[in-house]
């Protein structure tokens, strides 16, 4: 599974969660925009969206790029907000170097962490 | 009589060769003992980079994006090169703008890693000939501020 | 018109850079998607090519090591050049009795590994113009046996 | 540690352990031959000698020929033999495919197994 990115989608409490392992960068990109595509069709009111990057070992401005699109999309439809949990050192750095920390998004350290920031509203 | 080692890689211009572009890079760098984070830095930079010649420069077209790591003795120079339509390196994208402008795949991030990752960029780009991006990584002192 | 798609990797002849060769050609065939056990066989296949090319090319001197992969539907083409002083590629080594003989650095398994991970080789050697081996590597039917 | 090779030498009721991690290839292989080397001073009479590829992720003929030159070695100076323990199955494959299998060395699974055949003598 080297240069590869597996999704998978779950759902907790009626928020979904994205679940990432491998690495996003131009060639896997559409793997994550499209799933970001499906949870927008199948939940258009939430506020939140959770996206675990625990497993995800490289991602770059594409990858960001997506991210701050989907950050963008659900400010749109629902004035809801992304929640990136589980990044490493070395993602948190990239998301500080990319200077859209102002965007629609939030990171935790954790899933249980970041769930307790959104019950209130879940 | 030194002479400076260097690797060639030609890859052509899909995105599905870019992560091989990062392996060689991160392999090369490992070999040079550069430090885990630093090894990082290279991979995004060199990304950055064959990414751009991949989405830019060719058009619907494919052609060779060649990259030329040369090992010195204290930084490893990484030279990533495409002959496509080149562009006016000297207009900078606003990346909040681009983010609200449905059109714009890119939010011009891309060379901004580049610069914040590495020790020095420099953009040689031309409509005649191409794009050629220097990126250096230093061994011994790391600058993660440009 | 469909072009085959071909990746290109020039090293020197230094054993510090053969691991690059394998990291290169693993990132290459798991994007072909070959499985885990074939990914393993082409590295060591490739890293031997390497090795022999390294060790016994070019002497004491600096030659370059091209690796030309070859991407094709149902295989994975590896060709590993050198211009360095061939062989007679005819004489089989005898692992056993080499292994009894001090000065013999290697015991002749490079060969026998290539041919035995891989589903075709033909190695061209000449004392003019070096040795050139091919690999191949089915994508679909797997065979470990020669 | 990709592309490398960290080398450390134990002992277990006097039989000398070699743990290897990281890569056996042509670069790598002088620090096994020389901690081989070191093991012969340190333990002339020594009929038994473990090495452990548990975190050994990749060899080829190189590090086989290094491994069977030791074996070679050992049978020489005491009639003894070299146990690799914890060989992944790619590489039992890789010593299956050498057909050097009749030298002077033998798999087991773990260590406590490789110690249990050795204990007699040792
Ligand atoms: N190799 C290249 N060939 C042609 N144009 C390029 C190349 N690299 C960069 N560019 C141009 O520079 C712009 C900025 O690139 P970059 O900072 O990576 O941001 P992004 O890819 O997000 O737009 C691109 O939008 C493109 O117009
Ligand atoms: N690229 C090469 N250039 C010159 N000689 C080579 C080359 N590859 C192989 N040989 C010759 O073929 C022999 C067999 O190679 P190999 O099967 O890999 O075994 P070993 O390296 O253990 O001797 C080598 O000993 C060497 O003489």
């Amino acid at each position: 599974m080297v240069l590869d990115l597996n999704v998978s989608i779950r759902d907790r409490s009626n928020i979904p969660i994205i679940d990432l392992e491998g690495e996003i960068d131009v060639y896997t990109y559409p793997k994550l925009s499209d799933s970001l595509k499906l949870i927008f069709e199948k939940y258009p009111d939430t506020k939140d969206l959770i996206i675990n990057l625990g497993n995800v070992r490289y991602i770059d401005s594409t990858g960001l790029g997506v991210i701050a699109n989907g950050a963008n999309q659900i400010a749109r439809l629902s004035s809801g907000v992304i929640s990136i949990i589980n990044a490493t050192p070395q993602i948190r750095k990239i998301f500080d170097v990319s200077g859209l920390m102002s965007t629609n998004f939030a990171l935790y350290d954790n899933e249980d962490t970041a769930m307790s920031r959104i019950q209130p509203q879940g | 009589m030194t002479q400076s080692i260097q690797i060639t890689l030609t890859i052509p211009s899909l995105s599905d060769y870019v992560g091989v572009a990062r392996l060689t890079a991160s392999g090369i760098a490992s070999r040079m003992k550069f430090t885990h984070e630093d090894i990082e830095d290279i991979k995004i930079a060199v990304s950055e980079a064959c990414t751009n010649a991949v989405q830019y420069a060719y058009g619907d077209s494919l052609g060779d994006i060649t990259l030329v790591f040369t090992i010195l003795e204290s930084a490893l120079e990484v030279r990533v090169k495409d002959q496509g339509k080149g562009f006016e390196s000297s207009v900078p994208i606003d990346s909040q703008a681009a983010l609200n402008d449905p059109d714009k795949i890119g939010l011009g991030l891309g060379i901004v890693f580049m610069r914040s990752l590495m020790d020095h960029v420099e953009y040689i780009s031309t409509p005649e000939s191409g794009t050629n991006v220097l990126l250096v990584k230093n061994l011994t002192s790391r600058t993660d501020i440009n």
